[in-house]
């Protein structure tokens, strides 16, 4: 089995099926608290559109759904439907942490009795977004490094050792993509 | 008895005689808690008060001198004005007569109340834990509520 | 004089009637992770064929215990974790909080800051309006102005996103002022908006509220009477389109809500029509609102008090109010002299308003069910504190 | 006025060769494959097709990373699909849950056969062509209806009961409307349906009863395919994802092909029936223009009037909130049955005393 991998046909065939999955991620609706928001506009609105990189069709099915973007906080409370959500989904799934109430408990984390400590806790994650919420382009970041990582993979020899990539914004580079205002702050220091 | 607003004046001359307990300030009146249910049947019925919206109602736990002090706001739509009414129950053995039976918003207001502090509260119609698990041990707005899960700052 | 402690299970079996004949009722659980019901609110509803006989909610799914970390946290940091509550209307929330604050310990705010306060106030309502009546549309199937409002939306949020330098969670109004001073193109670009906003509310009431379709499923549904509004302690829109027209602006003006003339829309009968022509009617009284303060921002320091000043409330109870795009938000502080609240807790206009439902939606079609719940425009964190 | 020699595959092969099982045998080997062919073509750009319509009402830009301008993205939701885990949940009925899209791509599969795609182009000709339709295109209802009770979920049962009573009621509009058009026709035969329009359309030519019987099927189709503002069985907002919520993977993607293949053949029907099929557009009395639309060949112009009712049916969909069951249902049984009975007795009136042209 061994050398059958490096031959031409599973590498293409890799590839195409690879090319496939990454472009056509159909994102879950799993919106809590206010990151429910940010991922309504991304998904949802005609400045930020989703549909772009082909994630249009918003399941509200978990059996339909490719990627489950969880955002906002995990209560005690919802760690059981969080859980049985999760199993539902079908093989290949894949967990987008958006929110820092969502990778560590964010401004909940002293003296809460009931919010959990981060997700992963719960379920296995595949990108974290930081950010309280995070702006849809970082979401649109988070998809963009996951839709990497699908490509990255082969499937023939199916790796399960995800590590998990924090998908943090890069120092400089998007700031100039997102908005020209942003730059122009940046340039004349008397606001700040 | 410092500035009192036209109502308490109301309240004060008509049920003062055997419910009110001393008005604190002019916003704010203290009735023991025996016949807490007749008083606030007054307010929500008579004629020149009707206080017809229960805005809201809390519980704060006085550790130190082991009481809990239950406060209702009431809201008059016609007269436009809103007033604190408060009374307080022994810590060890907190319970009071319902009040949905006056205002429906009581009950789930109550219902909060007992998920929080294990206030008791008499024929009301469904009391049990509103935001935290049926099984769970403990009141967490108590002010000694010990929990592991907890971070201390 | 008896007390009777129940669990769910109870409640779910003492209600299963057993019935012979006929259709026989089930339950079904329109559970946390449900497209209408606006976060994580769990219905468990017992149906008989489409017919909705009783609706129990279940909440908890998203408390965390907000009341009890406000026990440990001095007065500034609560303003954050009230934007948390009630995201839609965040701004307003920290209003709130400041509102007791300045009012207990008697700190004088100058003119600035109650125009810049009012006026963001009611830039956090269009912006929760326009995002409500999306997600009505949506609720009762049209998707496409699900699409239109978060659009109208993104343009305001970039211009909020300019002074706060937050979208959505703004902590902007804190004790003592506003965090930071408003930018000169600031009114520029908000009468821009206005010019672009008004024929587009038009455009909604074109696409949505002629629509027949809409308005054959919103007409005579979900009827809350009077009495049964001041009953079930629902404040805000969903109490004005009963007919009460009680609206804190109104009645207790603060800011600079009494030196402004706007009308406040009182529906008739309390139904679903009437909760989605208030709010739309509310949207244009903002826009009044905002022009007329708009043009004539008197000049000031931006903040009254020094960030590091301690904050202490005097012993006793403090209360008091403010309207936000959804009701009253009451925000009640218990105060033994200390930096941080000895108890605090929020009115929150989404509890009280939620309950209402039980008593709507008996009797009707699911459809009908999530058509009410839409209107009364709950959202699950404010519910679950 | 051009004469059209009626001729098709069926009797090309019947009267050149002798019926031996070989030559059979080829030629429904050449039809599966060609069905095949065909649908996965147009079941594709149906997807594309309403996505950019989509987002073009919605102000957005809709797909356009995957190939061209997007257009590959279809093609990567259905490998995508392929590659899905299949589920069948624990205490589901396995052979019906297995079964149940077969019933529905089945059931729009098998009513292809008899669309006329233009005078040569027709799989096979029956005599009963609109009949056969009619009665092949209700099977999809068992199809939805054995998803939505086999998948063991309460809000499946509930999107399949409300799908069987919707399509059931809806069925009966569409039958009394076709019948309209086949008393004008005198006919069940569909090329002779298209050929009886060679002097106009049945729109224009059957004034104020034709243009009833449109109408009527028209609403009737929309609710026979599920669409806004009748898409109740898969109401997002209140059963979640309706009949196909447990299904996932191809199954799922079986029942989204089954839904775009039945717009396309609605809209194709409708065409046939109302828009005079495959014949070129003529204005009455300019010859040299009527010369000049008949240089292009029929199939562009089938397929032309085709696109026009889809798009108007796409468009629809994202502007029309949903109706409520009561009055779905309402609205067919007091509304549009009666409309079709009276529109049937003025069209026998109509054709005994010729008021047609």
């Amino acid at each position: 089995m061994e050398s059958l991998n490096k031959s031409i046909i599973t590498t293409n065939l890799d590839k195409m099926l690879n090319w496939a999955r990454s472009n056509s991620i159909w994102p879950l609706t799993f919106g809590t608290s206010c990151c429910a928001i940010e991922m309504m506009m991304a998904t949802g609105s005609s400045h930020y559109d989703l549909a772009r990189f082909g994630s249009e069709v918003v399941r509200v099915s978990p059996r339909q759904a490719d990627v489950l973007i969880v955002a906002g906080t995990i209560v005690k409370r919802m760690v059981k439907p969080l859980k049985m959500l999760f199993n539902q989904m079908m093989e290949p799934k894949y967990v987008i942490a958006t929110g820092s109430c969502t990778i560590s408990g964010g401004p909940f984390i002293y003296n809460s009795y009931t919010t959990i400590r981060g997700v992963d806790k719960v379920i296995p994650v595949d990108v974290y977004v930081p950010g309280c919420p995070p702006r849809p382009e970082a979401l649109f970041w988070g998809i963009l490094v996951l839709q990497k990582m699908i490509k990255k993979n082969s499937l023939i020899k199916s790796t399960n050792n995800k590590k998990p990539v924090l998908a943090a914004l890069p120092e400089g580079i998007m700031l100039e993509e997102i908005h020209d205002e942003m730059k122009k702050v940046l340039m004349n220091k008397k606001y700040l | 008895m410092n500035k009192m607003t036209a109502s308490i004046e109301k309240i004060y001359n008509k049920y003062q005689k055997f419910i009110v307990e001393n008005v604190i300030s002019k916003k704010e009146l203290r009735i023991n808690s025996e016949n807490l249910i007749d008083f606030m049947y007054f307010m929500r019925n008579d004629s020149d008060l009707k206080y017809d919206i229960l805005c809201d109602h809390t519980v704060v736990d006085w550790v130190n001198n082991n009481s809990f002090d239950l406060v209702y706001n009431l809201y008059s739509t016609e007269y436009k004005n809103y007033i604190i009414i408060s009374t307080t129950i022994p810590r060890n053995k907190p319970i009071i007569n319902t009040v949905s039976g006056i205002w429906r918003i009581a009950e789930w207001q109550e219902r909060e109340a007992y998920d929080f502090f294990g206030v008791l509260y008499t024929d009301h119609k469904d009391l049990r834990r509103l935001f935290l698990e049926d099984d769970w041990i403990g009141f967490p707005l108590r002010k000694d509520y010990k929990d592991n899960f907890m971070l201390e700052m | 004089m008896a007390i009777h402690l129940r669990t769910l299970n109870e409640v779910l079996h003492s209600s299963n009637k057993k019935k012979t004949w006929g259709t026989k009722e089930y339950f079904i659980n329109m559970g946390p992770q449900h497209p209408s019901t606006h976060g994580v609110l769990r219905f468990v509803l017992r149906l008989e064929g489409e017919v909705v006989k009783e609706i129990i909610p279940v909440l908890g799914y998203i408390h965390r215990g907000i009341e009890k970390i406000g026990e440990s946290v001095s007065y500034r940091n609560f303003v954050h974790l009230t934007d948390r509550c009630d995201y839609l209307s965040s701004i307003i929330n920290n209003w709130g909080v400041s509102k007791v604050v300045e009012n207990a310990m008697q700190i004088e705010t100058n003119e600035r800051i109650e125009t810049i306060r009012t006026i963001f106030a009611e830039i956090q309502r269009l912006q929760s309006h326009t995002l409500w009546w999306g997600v009505f549309a949506m609720d009762l199937g049209a998707f496409t102005p699900f699409l239109y409002g978060f659009r109208d939306r993104e343009f305001l949020t970039s211009i909020v996103e300019d002074t706060c330098g937050s979208r959505l969670t703004m902590n902007y109004i804190q004790p003592g002022g506003v965090m930071y001073d408003i930018k000169p193109d600031f009114s520029t670009k908000i009468k821009n908006y206005i010019r672009y906003l008004r024929p587009r509310i038009d455009e909604y009431e074109q696409l949505v509220s002629n629509n027949i379709i809409i308005q054959k499923r919103t007409e005579n549904v979900g009827i809350l009477s009077k009495d049964d509004a001041c009953s079930y302690g629902t404040t805000g829109p969903v109490l004005r389109a009963s007919g009460v027209p009680l609206d804190l602006r109104k009645d207790h003006p603060y800011g600079m809500y009494g030196k402004v003339d706007f009308s406040v829309a009182v529906g008739s009968v309390g139904d679903c029509w009437d909760r989605y022509w208030v709010r739309i009617e509310e949207m244009r009284q903002s826009l009044n609102i905002i022009e007329q303060l708009i043009d004539n921002i008197p000049p000031g320091k931006h903040m009254v008090m020094k960030h590091t000043a301690k904050i202490k409330l005097p012993i006793g109870y403090h209360y008091d109010q403010v309207e936000t795009a959804r009701g009253i938000l009451g925000v009640f502080v218990a105060s033994d002299g200390k930096d941080s609240p000895y108890r605090i807790h929020l009115r929150s206009p989404n509890f009280n308003n939620l309950w209402s439902i039980t008593k709507m939606a008996a009797g009707l079609k699911i459809s009908d069910l999530v058509a009410i719940f839409s209107t009364l425009d709950i959202v699950m964190p404010d519910v679950d504190r | 006025m051009t004469t059209y020699h009626i001729e098709n595959f069926a009797n090309i092969i019947n009267n050149s060769y002798q019926t031996n099982i070989f030559t059979i045998f080829a030629y429904v080997l050449l039809i599966f494959i060609g069905i095949l062919a065909y649908i996965t073509l147009v079941a594709l750009t149906l997807i594309y097709v309403e996505r950019k319509v989509c987002a073009a009402i919605q102000c957005r830009i809709g797909p356009n990373r995957t190939g061209w301008w997007g257009l590959l993205q279809p093609v990567a939701d259905a490998i995508k699909l392929v590659l899905k885990e299949k589920n069948s949940p624990l205490y589901c009925d396995k052979l019906l849950h297995f079964i149940a899209p077969m019933f529905c791509l089945g059931a729009c599969l098998s009513s292809l056969l008899i669309i006329p795609f233009s005078h040569n182009i027709q799989v096979i000709n029956l005599n009963v062509g609109i009949l056969y339709w009619s009665a092949v295109s209700s099977l999809g209802i068992l199809g939805i209806l054995i998803a939505g009770w086999s998948s063991y979920n309460k809000w499946s049962l509930l999107g399949a009961i409300r799908s069987a009573s919707q399509m059931l009621s809806y069925e009966l509009s569409i039958i009394l409307s076709i019948m309209v058009i086949v008393i004008y026709a005198g006919t069940l035969d569909v090329q002779k349906i298209v050929l009886s329009q060679l002097d106009g359309w049945w729109i224009f030519k059957g004034h104020i009863v034709t243009v009833i019987s449109f109408l009527i099927f028209f609403v009737a189709s929309v609710a026979e395919l599920n669409r806004t503002p009748f898409d109740l069985p898969e109401g997002e907002s209140e059963l979640g994802a309706g009949f196909h919520t447990e299904y996932s993977g191809i199954q799922f993607g079986f029942f989204f092909l089954a839904e775009y293949i039945n717009v396309f053949i609605t809209s194709a029907i409708i065409v046939t029936l109302f828009l005079g099929g495959w014949l070129p557009f003529h204005l009455y009395g300019m010859l040299s223009f009527n010369n000049a639309m008949n240089g292009i060949h029929p199939i562009i112009w089938f397929f032309l009037k085709v696109s026009l009712i889809i798009f108007i049916i796409v468009w629809i969909r994202w502007t029309l909130p949903r109706l409520r069951i009561d009055q779905l249902i309402y609205l067919e049984w007091k509304f549009l049955l009666p409309l079709g009975l009276v529109n049937i007795v003025l069209s026998a009136i109509s054709v005994l005393y010729s008021f047609h042209f």
